[in-house]
């Protein structure tokens, strides 16, 4: 096709994809057909940069139900239950609305579990904010928090975990990723493909209106210098109307009515319409004059690419709809039949008694693009010794400084914002190594966490993707619990760039590897590329979801010092690692050099040994070390269980600073009451530990100086956000 | 004994209000549909806690208009026993069946947490299983908890002895620093002048069990059980 | 008919969203604000299309519904 | 010098809130109303003393705090 006969504005489509999707016509696009090109072939829509490299990741495991491929992922978790979850990023939105952006990605993600048949138990947000000193940080904080409360708050869904992270590189673009975990019969799991010809198509919740059209591809853009100007209506969320949507659905799906259901999110009436067809290898035709509308005189491109929230297609048995039609008054929403499915294979959409749009449905989705851009790896960054940087003089003072940072304080003023308690079954909320929510009515317990560390995948992203998904499996074992699955959401730059893409690739290769090696099978993820601004991308941020199961909740441990006279013990190796550490950035300004490797047959090893140990009795508390090392985390223990500690011991052969601050991974510090019992246990395990001193007193006694209490590490630790955002 | 539990539609703490009351019952209450003018036989109502609405407008404003709501009041005027927590006691207030109104908290932001409370009187049918002055611990989970009242009513209340329960620190001192929302003095929960009627703010029915941090709130449930029960 | 119904906060209530967005004015360099009250407009597409009568009615929703006199004050205007 | 700020959703903004309130006014019987949007209104007190300044500082507030422009939009009333 010639230039000329292109039209100006492509919507997004590259031109070599608008010709692509006349020769799929047969002939050019008109202004809603393309609209539906480009959303599916958007970024967001069709992963067409990282499909390829996406079906490298393990995704099985004789517990999955349901892998990557529908809208959340599903573990079987015993006595006929489901546990279905996965995460999603609302960043650009939340950039431009904060309140709303986060609100309506919390939705957003509730949506895609409870379509599965779940109900959603717990919600998890994984934060990422500019500078402190940004003069937007504050406020961009402050909304996004509310936001994310506003919705889960009102849903009844308790938010039980997540991280916050500062760095300038998320100074023009936040990320904003919101995990929900739910429960569902294993017998009663819902899909989208729409099976079988002639059945009725419904459309239920909120009415339609011209929100967010092409978010969708809005999020497979880079932010320019302009974006304030140039962005689309904001989807405004109503948590209300979507809790009885959830409660809506749930009761239809409780009787035999739905054969098939997808929530309308990104791309709205489009892609759910074109995934149901896709996937049940049918056509369908919609009537876009019986589609409930909030606003008058809307086109058929405006009503396809809406992004109205609280919305839900369904295919339903025939004869069923005056059941849903039924459920759906009782809960004051609206429902009407849209259409039906068809066997031409087409997507047929109707309005004032036209033909407005129509496309071939399999071509549409089979022939979507697929790149596999260019990528360079970046080389790999040198070792640092310990020696290497320079040593506190005062390690009291340093303790306080690195708890009192924006990068170890307590999050306290975040989650308390967040009803993580509703539902009675917050066995651990936020606080912990992992969230602990009650599957009701049972003795099991899900664990779960958020989990990523962000400059180490940017040193070095092969290591930094192992490093994460290590994380989060160490941080459910360090509960008790064991490991089942994860989600994942990558957020990069641009991946025209070819740094951004090596990136990409060596962060996805290096979380394969690991969740290969810890049987820790990817079911559920979302890719959120082109985070940047003005040509700065963020710093590579795959976010890992991971959760994790208990038989008996009485068998699982918090990380706060409980009992006096109680042993602490190391687990795992130390060396002494500060390449990369935030204590390397306490003392010299900058990270540097390559982030601690993970040596994954060790941190299985460890990581199964604490969890028997877990239930066998024997750990009365337990904290994985991470950001910060050893000192950081003894502090945490500390100061969650209101007991001090006295440390005796310590390596000769490593440099102080490497032995208190060294960001070593696979390791736990664990207090027990019988550490000759344990340490033996621990040797037959082939897992390295040592002996390091008791828990006990009011404050933190370390070789060498002055004891440390715990009020001031307290004051230390809850008083930097607190202080940060009153000075708005 | 035989409670009600009324369920709003964006009710959400409508199941852990109502298992508090099945482990004290043995039996799980009957629930009512706010849509619903009638409601059973009863010897008390409980409304729970959640967004009865969305909470748009003010906090239970709309909830207190519901068709049930009319049968609510003349079972309380008759005299039958009412509990609204947390959006129950929002709506309580909007209603007219309790004092005062409950604004925005101070920090303005939504607050979760455990609080400790002290137990103003003994000698009603919800709190007679404590003792007057006793610290309790029940956590709080709400955006609009700042009970305020004119200076009038506030005196008239206060010396009649409707404050239920006050926020306070550990020891039982009714200080600033233990108010989690701006409450005027402290006030966490407030009877009627009859005492049958009582809405907070806490949750005790998230405070029945020790897996979930406390156990406080069991007593209250166990309390209305025996009391109604007699 | 158009009607406009102000609510705001009777004085002597405490304005803690009115007393934020001071705050956030005179940390913005705003100095020149003394004072900051925040509430709340309903704008009402009526039916109605006799003044007087639309007044009336608003009123009733008003005292009803829409302002909780304890703590708030109404003012209707009818927009014609 | 006192000014009114109201600040409503832009037109085709999902306004939740208002929708509750016309669906509770419904629900008690006011079946003359035909819609309902819910805005806010900031009442500032300005130490300003010159009518046109006093609009341009207000507008400059809007612009940075008080209202969002993605959604929002913003008139400005200077009481005098
Ligand atoms: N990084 C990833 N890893 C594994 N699966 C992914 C990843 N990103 C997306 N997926 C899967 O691709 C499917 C489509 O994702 P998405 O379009 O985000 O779903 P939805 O439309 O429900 O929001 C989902 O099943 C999702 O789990
Ligand atoms: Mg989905």
């Amino acid at each position: 096709m010639s230039a000329q006969s292109r039209p100006n504005d492509l919507m997004g489509l590259s031109p070599a994809e608008y010709d692509l999707a006349c020769s799929i016509m047969g002939r050019a696009p008109n202004r809603a057909e393309l609209g539906i090109f480009a959303v599916m072939w958007s970024e967001h829509c069709s992963y067409k940069s990282t499909r390829r490299w996406l079906k490298t990741l393990p995704t099985s495991a004789p517990w999955v139900l349901q892998g990557p491929g529908e809208n959340a992922g599903a573990i079987d978790i015993g006595d006929g239950l489901a546990c279905v979850f996965k995460i999603e990023s609302h960043n650009h939105p939340s950039f431009i609305e904060p309140y709303q952006g986060a609100a309506t990605g919390v939705g957003g993600i509730m949506r895609d579990v409870f379509t599965m048949g779940a109900r959603p138990i717990a919600n998890l947000n994984a934060l990422r904010f500019g500078a402190p000193d940004n003069p937007k940080t504050r406020h961009l904080i402050a909304g996004v928090v509310a936001g994310i409360g506003g919705y889960g708050n009102c849903m009844g869904v308790p938010t039980v975990g997540g991280e916050v992270n500062f760095d300038p590189s998320y100074n023009g673009n936040i990320l904003v990723n919101a995990m929900t975990v739910g429960i569902a019969r294993t017998d009663r799991i819902f899909k989208a493909g729409a099976g079988g010809v002639g059945l009725p198509v419904m459309y239920v919740g909120a009415k339609t209106g011209r929100d967010g059209i092409h978010g969708a591809t809005m999020a497979s853009a880079e932010f320019g210098e302009d974006a304030q100007v140039q962005r689309p209506t904001v989807q405004v969320g109503d948590p209300f109307t979507q809790k009885l949507l959830l409660e809506a659905c749930l009761e239809l799906m409780a009787t035999d009515a739905i054969i098939a259901i997808q929530d309308m999110g990104a791309a709205g009436l489009t892609s759910s319409s074109v995934e149901m067809a896709a996937k049940g290898g049918v056509g369908i035709e919609i009537d876009l004059d019986r589609v409930p509308q909030r606003e008058t005189g809307m086109t058929a491109y405006e009503i396809m690419l809406s992004e109205s929230q609280e919305r839900m297609l369904m295919v339903l048995k025939p004869g069923r709809e005056d059941a849903a039609r039924r459920i759906f008054a009782k809960w004051e929403l609206s429902a009407a039949v849209i259409g039906e499915t068809t066997n031409t294979g087409r997507l047929v959409v109707r309005q004032h008694g036209q033909v407005a749009a129509e496309v071939p449905v399999e071509p549409l989705v089979d022939q979507a693009p697929s790149y596999d851009r260019p990528r360079v790896e970046r080389p790999k960054p040198a070792v640092i010794a310990a020696s290497d940087v320079p040593a506190p003089e005062d390690l009291r003072a340093t303790l306080l400084a690195l708890l009192g940072s924006p990068d170890l304080c307590s999050r306290r003023w975040v989650w308390e914002q967040y009803d993580s308690m509703v539902g009675a079954d917050t066995l651990a909320g936020p606080g912990g190594d992992a969230a602990l929510v009650r599957v009701h009515g049972t003795r099991k317990a899900l664990a779960m966490t958020t989990d990523c560390t962000p400059r180490y995948v940017a040193a070095d992203p092969f290591e930094g993707g192992r490093q994460a998904v290590a994380e989060a499996w160490r941080n459910l074992s360090a509960v008790g619990a064991r490991p089942l699955a994860l989600t994942n959401n990558l957020n990069f730059g641009n991946p025209e760039r070819p740094e951004i893409m090596g990136e990409l690739v060596g962060a996805l290769n290096g979380m394969a590897e690991a969740s290969r090696a810890l049987d820790f099978p990817v079911i559920s993820g979302n890719v959120s590329l082109y985070n940047e601004t003005s040509g700065t991308a963020i710093l590579p941020t795959p976010v890992i979801g991971g959760v994790g199961l208990v038989e008996d909740y009485a068998r699982t441990v918090g990380n706060g010092l409980r009992r006096e006279g109680d042993a602490l013990v190391l687990l795992g190796a130390t060396q002494g690692w500060l390449g990369c550490s935030l204590f390397q950035r306490h003392a010299t300004g900058r990270t540097t050099g390559a982030p601690p490797p993970v040596d994954l047959a060790a941190e299985r090893r460890a990581g199964e040994f604490v969890r028997n140990r877990i239930a066998a009795g024997e750990i009365s508390a337990c904290h994985d070390l991470s950001d910060g090392g050893l000192l950081v985390a003894l502090a945490e223990m500390a100061l969650a269980g209101g007991l001090g500690a006295r440390i005796e011991a310590m390596d000769g052969a490593i440099p102080a600073q490497g032995w208190w601050f060294g960001e070593d991974q696979g390791r736990y510090l664990v207090a027990t009451s019988a550490p000759d019992t344990f340490m033996a246990a621990a040797k037959a395990a082939g897992v390295p530990a040592q002996k390091l001193g008791q828990a006990g007193g009011a404050s933190l006694t370390l070789p060498g100086t002055k004891p440390i209490s715990l009020t001031d590490l307290r004051s230390a630790h809850e008083g930097w956000f607190p202080a940060y955002m009153a000075a708005r | 004994m035989t409670p009600v539990v009324i369920v709003f539609p964006g009710s959400n703490c409508d199941r852990d209000v109502a298992d508090g009351l099945a482990a004290a019952l043995g039996r799980r209450p009957q629930m009512v549909w706010h849509a619903d003018s009638e409601i059973p036989k009863c010897d008390l109502i409980v409304l729970p806690g959640g967004f009865s609405y969305g909470d748009y407008l003010r906090s239970g404003a709309i909830a207190a208009h519901s068709p049930v709501m009319e049968e609510v009041k003349r079972r309380a005027e008759a005299g039958v026993p009412v509990l609204g927590i947390c959006n129950g006691f929002q709506i309580l207030t909007e209603a007219g069946l309790l004092p005062g109104v409950l604004l925005r908290n101070a920090g303005l932001g939504f607050v979760c947490r455990w609080t400790h409370l002290r137990v103003e009187r003994a000698d009603t049918v919800f709190t007679a299983g404590y003792t007057a002055g006793q610290v309790v611990r029940f956590p709080v989970a709400h955006h609009d908890g700042n009970f305020f009242t004119d200076p009038a009513t506030l005196k008239r209340i206060e010396g009649e002895g409707q404050v239920a329960f006050r926020y306070c620190t550990a020891s039982g001192e009714v200080a600033r620093e233990a108010n989690p929302n701006g409450s005027l003095n402290n006030i966490a929960g407030v009877f009627n002048e009859q005492r049958s009627v009582l809405g907070l703010m806490p949750h005790p029915d998230r405070a029945f069990d020790r897996a979930l941090g406390g156990e406080d709130g069991k007593v209250l449930f166990r309390t209305l059980v025996e009391k109604l029960a007699a | 008919m158009q009607a406009r119904v102000h609510i705001s906060l009777k004085p002597g209530v405490l304005d803690p969203q009115g007393q934020a967005v001071e705050s956030a004015l005179k940390r913005l360099g705003f100095n020149g604000v003394a004072s900051v009250r925040q509430g709340k407009v309903i704008d009402l597409d009526l039916k109605a299309t006799d003044k007087a009568a639309a007044k009336a009615e608003v009123t009733k929703m008003c005292e009803s519904l829409l302002a909780n006199t304890v703590m708030e004050s109404y003012a209707i205007e009818i927009l014609g």
